[in-house]
């Protein structure tokens, strides 16, 4: 079975009056029905700006998409508008990272999750708003032939996220991509919203795309994750694979950032130093090497030459964008990493 | 009329020398460089208009009955409302004085009556602004509620109505009748329309600076409140002030044209070119030009200034549409 | 501009005018007009003519009316003794309530009319000598029915000192008298009135009838005698006149009856008015105006000839002036150089050229051929040579031997005024003059311009005249004689005139007859024109009247020098 | 809603009576004395003293201005000047120095004239500015969106009474295809009416959707970014389903709020435009107040379009409760 998304050598750039913003650099990735590919990344790596590529969202605008994006057989890139509005909210749909910006403040919200029903579906406004009610008690909303005429102002943040998702799914879409669905919400409705999401796949076969900065998230809901740093994807893998065994500096980084009831509670937290670079100035060579800790490893090709993407080992699923050779990796983790995990 | 519209000014300029980077903004832009050129030539011509009296041996109170055909419903001889060597603009219709000083002239006039209005409607504005802002609580209830009085105001209307009433306590003042009474009358009475629209801003603007660190890290150490103010939170206002000013200028140009227009403003013989429109009304249709000629002028500095208002605010404030 | 003022100026004349002779049309006294008048060329009957005015009539009382456009539109519903019929452009004095012109028998110092019997009024009462002499009567008490002329009171004998019927109402006024059988009035005068046809048009002459007289309410609802009656009056907003069906047009020498109705609608502004009758739109296309000049749009309807097809032009009574203060400027040669330096033309430009007004060297104009003289001013002919003559008023300033080089300009702030005074003002500077522009309020100017004596007193007075009759009897004897004036008050002789020589003249012709007095009137004019310098004649002024495109039968009314809607008719 | 309603109201007339007392106390402490001014042309010191009791303007400026406010609300008696007294029923303006006819009679008489103006003015301005903000927001970049938004900048900087003379002297004497503008019933001659108002709707227009087109567009393209309209997208929704449902949409809440208060404001008397085409609407009524001093008819007329302003306000904030459900009344 061929995979349902296959995104490949996928670039966005953006002209501005200060030059040209690479926002995401020769992205290669594909999920399967059913499955979950997780996107992590700082802001500003592309992340978001990946998922729009993939709705075709950014036509018309200034961007320059290169690439291809092929869903279901159909090929997003060089595809027209209205081909590609056909696929929206029925092939694919997004749910949106603020869904009180992403939801019209004058229209009740039985009528947002109406309108993207009728687009679809050749039916009555009656059923239409029918299918909204059925939609909001499928995510939860108490009383929702109630709850169906208020505004998204009168939702609490996570009923209006799960009214989002009510929205994403009302045309049961083969491909949803959630840009960090939970991030504003307080914990215990983070794990409703994923567990959520998680029956929903389940019963309609979804494949999901979780894009978030947050790789505990990633590592309870994923199958895949993809990881990106200044527009480029740095690692991408199985989450077995990224997660127990991750190959790049920047992965490490981020691993050993997160607090764990597990580990040795007598390992300080390490925090990567520096900032995300501005993608205006993105470093040259390894983007990441100004706040690499292990550039002296490598030597002079960190600031010149960007690596390639190249597999961890031959033939399996799990690559990683680095200068330093598999050997030397395997030694730093084990010897520097492991410990705080 | 929808000035308050196009008076949405952003947010506070934050960062490495704003003003810097502003000024590096607009000097980059082409039309605020035009608008800036277009500008300096009118007040350039309000600044010289004697020079051309030297030059053209003539007044602009000067009437030239020997230009004018006494049959053709007194239009000026000649084509183009009597344009030559002499009168580079014509003559006016009835008396034929020159329209080119009279034009010269009236911007002083104008630009003169509009800038102090500005100044004048800037002062209280941002006096009335800093301490609403500033103080909260009553006094604010009060000069807000001001604001909105005024506001509610059929402002043309009533500075039409209030201008022969304080012309009359002038005069009561013993000041003597005629432009010494109506232009210090016009400049009180469009600046008093004005200075809300500054007020509002400068209020709104204090109200959020008021609660920042700097703010609060001076008043810690234990800063008047005068220097609070005029030290504090004056100097990051700049920005906002400047580019309400900029747009209010051209709304002061256009309200001194109008009101002269209609009768309440600059009296004959001193030259205007809202006077200069009225005395057109009884010829535009036997001598255009001399309708165009102030028409026009009041046109292209009303552009001018608009749009170099505009560029200001884009400059001061990248964010803002463009 | 409103024709109100013409009687404002022109009540001043009233009371001097006891001498005064009437020279136009005076031969048409000899023949009788009571045949009913012939009927407009083209006119038809129907529609409602629409008559726009600035603001309400000042009176509709027939004793109280005295302004130009009134005295002809009240004509639609009152009938006088005499009245002026204008037909074909020829406007002669025709009998009206009377059957004939008058006839005296002693010079003119008792006058019998016939009256005609066979008329009613609009309740269907006949009209009777008695309610005629009532009209007088009633006149009297000039104190509660203000505004009007005076001629009555004024010329009729008064031996028991009679004060009016509303003052004293049991009293009689013996000096009217009406005939046995009631078909004829006599009056016998003070003085000798060889003119009084001519005085008999004025509204005390009509017939009220005692029992409907409302006193100072009656010009509210005034009782018809002619075509039309009153339908509805709303004070300031609209009056509306339909057909008086008691009117007989055969016994009518002077009015039509065209339109069903004429509507008054008042309290538009000059503006509004000029624009809404160019634009004939709307029921501007059947409207007049008789209070509304076409001014601000002047040169635009003199240019258009759609336009010029509506539009009547013609000579108004209005001379606009010049008075020189000779108590002031004392100085003969003062004055000269100020005759020398007035701009005719740039005067007259100020003012809107040759279209708004002709060039006069003198007040009485030339229709008035018994007074009129062609001199010139300052050596030469004004109309030929209009500008000023500045080298030789520059000579005669410095001849003078008491020079006065600071001159105060009284002038009236109202249309083009202060621009005629600042024409004036630069060709006094060009002749070697400081001038002090001394602007006034145009509610409060003929007062103080006229009060003698004080600091602020005016040396030349920007000022017009309006004659109220055709004759040199109305302007002279109001402009220069010193009579009139008090110590304190020039009252309408502006120039403060006093010469001996000139009032001996004055003497002379209050005790000649017409033609002579005419004649003394001239030379006095000419002789403070041209040898005293204590005037300057401008111009005349021309009236421009619009109608709309649908209103026919309009004429210039040589009684009233106004446009006159009694033929008016709505074209189909 | 209501209780707020009615309390907007209360401010507002509060506002309206503040703005008559500063209307009142202006006009009437003026040195210039209004009896004098009421006189008129055959004025004797007998006739001003007896007008000054007419007027009650012999009694202290608190009583003369609870007078006037009490006429508003219930009418008052007048002594008039001569010996019957008046009747002058609510809401009593006074009466006008110039002409004697109740204030309250001649606002009524010139509303249809500005009302005329003013609807008809603003239908025009509203599907001009729209339609041409809204093309040049979709269209933005492009050569119609450059030359329609240099048109409009260029247009808000032009005057009515420059506008006004230079159009009237294309169309009523070069074309010859309208008459001078002024003001027929539309019920007597509607054609007449519209040819006559042709030009100052033009004009009004002309300038007012300058400003309502560059309003609308940097509406729209504020809104065009907000994150709903990317969601509207994602749903699938077409480019005409999302411009004009949810762009436009959000973007007419603002356009709404200045349309009402300058309506509102013009309905007091389109001043300028009243003067420059002598219509004869409350704005040419309160100027030739002003040149004649009529201080009954310039307070009556200042104090009508206040009310208009005020209402503008009131009204404006329920719409915008009913257009914006995030808004609640309080």
């Amino acid at each position: 079975m061929s995979a349902f998304l296959e995104v490949k050598n996928l670039s966005v750039a953006f002209p501005t009056e200060d030059g040209v913003v690479q926002a995401v650099d020769s992205l290669s990735f594909s999920v399967e029905k059913g499955k979950t590919l997780g996107i992590v990344g700082e802001s500003g790596s592309g992340k978001s700006v990946t998922s729009l590529a993939i709705l075709g969202l950014q036509k018309g605008s200034r961007a320059k998409v290169s690439g291809q994006i092929w869903v279901d057989g159909n090929e997003i890139v060089a595809a027209s508008e209205s081909e590609v509005r056909k696929l929206r909210g029925k092939a694919m749909s997004m749910i949106f990272q603020d869904a009180l910006a992403a939801l019209h403040p004058y229209y009740t919200v039985g009528h947002q999750i109406a309108e993207a029903y009728l687009v679809h579906n050749d039916v009555s406004k009656k059923a239409a708003m029918a299918r909204a009610v059925e939609m909001l008690d499928r995510v939860g909303i108490p009383e929702p032939h109630k709850r169906v005429n208020d505004f998204p102002h009168q939702f609490s943040g996570g009923m209006r996220q799960r009214a989002m998702i009510a929205m994403a799914l009302s045309c049961n879409p083969s491909l949803l991509i959630a840009d960090e669905p939970t991030t504003a919400l307080d914990v215990t409705v983070q794990a409703q919203i994923l567990e959520l999401l998680r029956d929903l796949q389940k019963e309609f076969g979804t494949a999901i795309i979780l894009i978030t900065h947050d790789l505990g998230v990633v590592a309870e809901t994923a199958d895949d994750i993809l990881l990106m740093y200044a527009g480029k994807q740095i690692e991408y893998g199985t989450v077995r694979d990224v997660l127990q065994v991750p190959q790049h500096p920047y992965a490490w980084g981020l691993l050993t950032s997160i607090p764990r009831l597990t580990g040795d509670p007598n390992l300080a937290l390490t925090a990567i130093q520096g900032a995300p670079p501005s993608l205006i100035s993105v470093p040259s060579g390894c983007a990441f090497h100004p706040r690499c800790t292990y550039v002296d490893n490598v030597g002079a090709a960190c600031s010149t030459l960007i690596p390639e993407l190249i597999p961890v080992s031959e033939g399996k699923h799990h690559s990683v964008r680095c200068h330093m050779s598999a050997k030397v990796r395997e030694q730093l983790f084990t010897s520097q990493v492991a410990p705080h995990l | 009329m929808s000035k308050k519209a196009s008076l949405a000014v952003g947010a506070p300029i934050e960062g490495r020398s704003p003003a810097r980077m502003a000024w590096e903004r607009i000097k980059k832009d082409r039309t605020a460089k035009i608008s800036a050129f277009t500008i300096g030539i009118f007040a350039l011509l309000a600044l010289t208009a004697p020079i051309f009296t030297w030059i053209l041996h003539t007044s602009p109170d000067q009437f030239h009955p020997e230009t004018l055909d006494p049959s053709f419903g007194t239009n000026p001889i000649g084509k183009l409302g009597g344009i030559s060597a002499q009168h580079w603009f014509g003559v006016e219709p009835r008396t034929g004085r020159d329209v080119f000083l009279r034009f010269a002239y009236g911007a002083r006039t104008s630009l003169s009556i509009a800038l102090s209005a500005t100044a004048l409607a800037t002062i209280i504005g941002v006096l009335v602004g800093l301490t609403s802002g500033f103080y909260g609580k009553k006094i604010d209830l009060v000069l807000s509620r001001t604001m909105e009085i005024v506001l509610a105001f059929p402002s043309i209307l009533f500075a039409l109505a209030v201008t022969p009433v304080f012309e009359n306590l002038l005069e009561s003042w013993g000041v003597p009748t005629g432009n010494a009474t109506r232009i210090p009358v016009m400049i009180i009475v469009l600046s008093m329309f004005g200075w809300p629209y500054i007020a509002r801003i400068v209020r709104g603007q204090v109200i959020s600076i008021r609660e920042k660190e700097f703010v609060e890290a001076a008043r810690s150490i234990g800063a008047s409140r005068v220097h609070l103010v005029f030290r504090e939170i004056l100097p990051n206002l700049w920005a906002p002030i400047l580019v309400t000013v900029a747009l209010n200028i051209p709304t002061m140009i256009t309200s001194e044209a109008a009101l002269t227009f209609l009768g309440a403003g600059v009296i004959d013989p001193t030259s205007d070119w809202g006077a200069m429109l009225l005395a057109s009304v009884p010829f535009y249709s036997v001598d255009p030009t001399y309708t165009f000629i102030p028409g026009f002028g009041l046109f292209l500095l009303v552009l001018a200034f608009n749009l170099l208002g505009d560029s200001v605010r884009d400059a001061l404030d990248p964010r803002s549409s463009r | 501009m409103s024709l109100k003022k013409k009687a404002l100026a022109v009540v001043g004349a009233a009371a001097l005018a006891s001498t005064a002779l009437l020279s136009v049309n005076a031969a048409s006294a000899a023949t009788t007009f009571t045949t009913p008048v012939a009927p407009i060329k083209g006119a038809v009957k129907g529609g409602t003519v629409t008559i726009l005015a600035q603001g309400d009539f000042e009176h509709l009382d027939p004793a109280r009316n005295y302004v130009g456009g009134t005295l002809d539109f009240y004509r639609l519903f009152t009938r006088t003794l005499t009245q002026y019929r204008t037909v074909n452009g020829k406007t002669d004095l025709v009998p009206d309530v009377a059957a004939d012109l008058g006839t005296t028998k002693d010079g003119g110092k008792t006058w019998t009319f016939k009256l005609r019997t066979n008329l009613k009024y609009e309740d269907g009462n006949t009209i009777t000598c008695a309610d005629m002499k009532y009209g007088v009567m009633r006149s009297y008490n000039d104190d509660i029915l203000d505004g009007g002329p005076t001629y009555a009171k004024d010329f009729i004998a008064n031996p028991t000192n009679y004060k009016g019927a509303y003052t004293e109402p049991g009293k009689d006024l013996p000096s009217v008298i009406c005939s046995p059988k009631g078909d004829a009035i006599t009056f016998k005068l003070a003085i000798p009135v060889p003119y009084f046809p001519y005085v008999t048009t004025f509204g005390a002459f009509s017939p009220i009838p005692k029992a409907k007289d409302t006193k100072q309410n009656y010009e509210l609802r005034p009782l018809s005698s002619g075509p039309y009656k009153i339908e509805s009056y709303s004070r300031g907003k609209e009056l509306v006149l339909v057909r008086n069906d008691k009117w007989d047009a055969k016994t009518d020498p002077v009015r039509w009856n065209y339109p069903d109705e004429y509507h008054v609608i008042m309290g538009a502004d000059q503006n509004v008015i000029e624009q809404s009758l160019i634009s004939d739109s709307g029921n501007a296309k059947t409207s007049v105006s008789f209070d509304t000049n076409i001014i601000t749009n002047l040169s635009k309807v003199l240019n258009v000839a759609k336009y010029k097809d509506r539009l009547f032009n013609f000579d108004s009574a209005y001379n606009r002036y010049y008075a020189i203060n000779v108590d002031t400027v004392k100085d003969i040669n003062v004055r000269k150089a100020i005759q020398c330096a007035v701009d005719f033309k740039s005067i007259l430009l100020a003012a809107g050229g040759t279209s708004a007004g002709s060039y006069a060297n003198s007040t009485i104009p030339k229709s008035i051929k018994a007074a009129y003289r062609n001199f010139n001013v300052c050596g030469r002919d004004v109309s030929k040579k209009p500008e000023a003559q500045l080298d030789q008023a520059k000579a005669f300033l410095a001849k003078a031997t008491n020079p006065k080089t600071t001159l105060r300009l009284a002038y009236r702030d109202r249309g083009v005024e202060p621009l005629r005074a600042a024409a004036l003002e630069q060709s006094l500077k060009a002749a070697g003059f400081t001038v002090i522009m001394d602007k006034y309020p145009s509610s409060d100017f003929y007062a103080p311009a006229a009060k003698r004596g004080g600091a602020n007193e005016p040396d030349i007075i920007q000022t017009s005249w309006a004659f109220d009759w055709a004759a040199a009897s109305g302007i002279v004897y109001a402009l220069f004689d010193a009579r009139t004036m008090t110590p304190e008050d020039a009252k309408s002789n502006q120039s403060r005139g006093d010469f001996a020589d000139l009032q001996k003249l004055f003497a002379k012709a209050d005790t000649s007859a017409t033609a002579a007095q005419e004649k003394i009137l001239g030379d006095i004019e000419q002789s403070l024109i041209v040898d005293k310098a204590a005037h300057v004649s401008v111009y005349f002024e021309t009236s421009h009247y619009m109608a709309g495109s649908k209103v026919g039968g309009l004429q210039v009314d040589g009684g009233y020098s106004t446009l006159s809607v009694l033929g008016a008719y709505v074209k189909k | 809603m209501l209780k707020y309603t009615f309390r907007r109201i209360i401010s507002g007339t509060l506002v309206l009576g503040i703005v008559s007392a500063i209307v009142f106390a202006i006009f009437y402490i003026l040195p210039s004395d209004p009896a004098r001014l009421a006189c008129g042309k055959s004025c004797t010191p007998d006739l001003v003293a007896r007008i000054q009791v007419a007027l009650e303007l012999d009694q202290p400026l608190p009583i003369q201005y609870g007078r006037f406010i009490k006429g508003i609300f219930v009418g008052r008696t007048y002594l008039g000047n001569t010996d019957a007294s008046r009747e002058c029923g609510a809401p009593c303006l006074g009466y006008s120095y110039q002409t004697d006819l109740p204030v309250t009679e001649l606002l009524l008489d010139r509303l249809p004239a500005t009302l005329s103006i003013a609807v008809g003015a603003s239908i025009l301005w509203l599907l001009i500015g729209l339609s041409s903000g809204i093309i040049s927001a979709l269209r933005r970049g492009t050569w119609i969106d450059r030359t329609s938004q240099g048109f409009a900048l260029a247009a808000a900087s032009l005057q009515i009474y420059f506008v006004g003379l230079i159009l009237q002297f294309i169309f009523v004497d070069k074309l010859a295809w309208l008459p001078m503008p002024g003001y027929t019933s539309p019920f007597d001659y509607p054609m007449d009416w519209a040819k006559q108002m042709v030009l100052p709707w033009v004009t009004l227009a002309f300038l007012l959707s300058a400003i309502y087109s560059r309003l609308t567009r940097s509406g729209m393209i504020e809104t065009m970014g907000e994150d709903f309209v990317r969601t509207a997208r994602a749903k699938g929704l077409s480019s005409r389903d999302i411009n004009l449902k949810h762009v436009l949409r959000a973007a007419m809440t603002p356009i709404v709020t200045v349309f009402g208060l300058d309506l509102g404001s013009l309905l007091g008397g389109a001043v300028i435009t009243e003067y420059v085409f002598n219509i004869p609407g409350l704005g040419k009524l309160s100027t030739e107040a002003v040149t004649n001093l009529d201080l009954p008819v310039v307070t009556g007329t200042v104090l009508f379009a206040a009310f208009f302003i005020i209402t503008a306000n009131i009204v404006v904030d329920l719409l915008y409760s009913v257009l914006d459900p995030k808004v609640r009344l309080t």
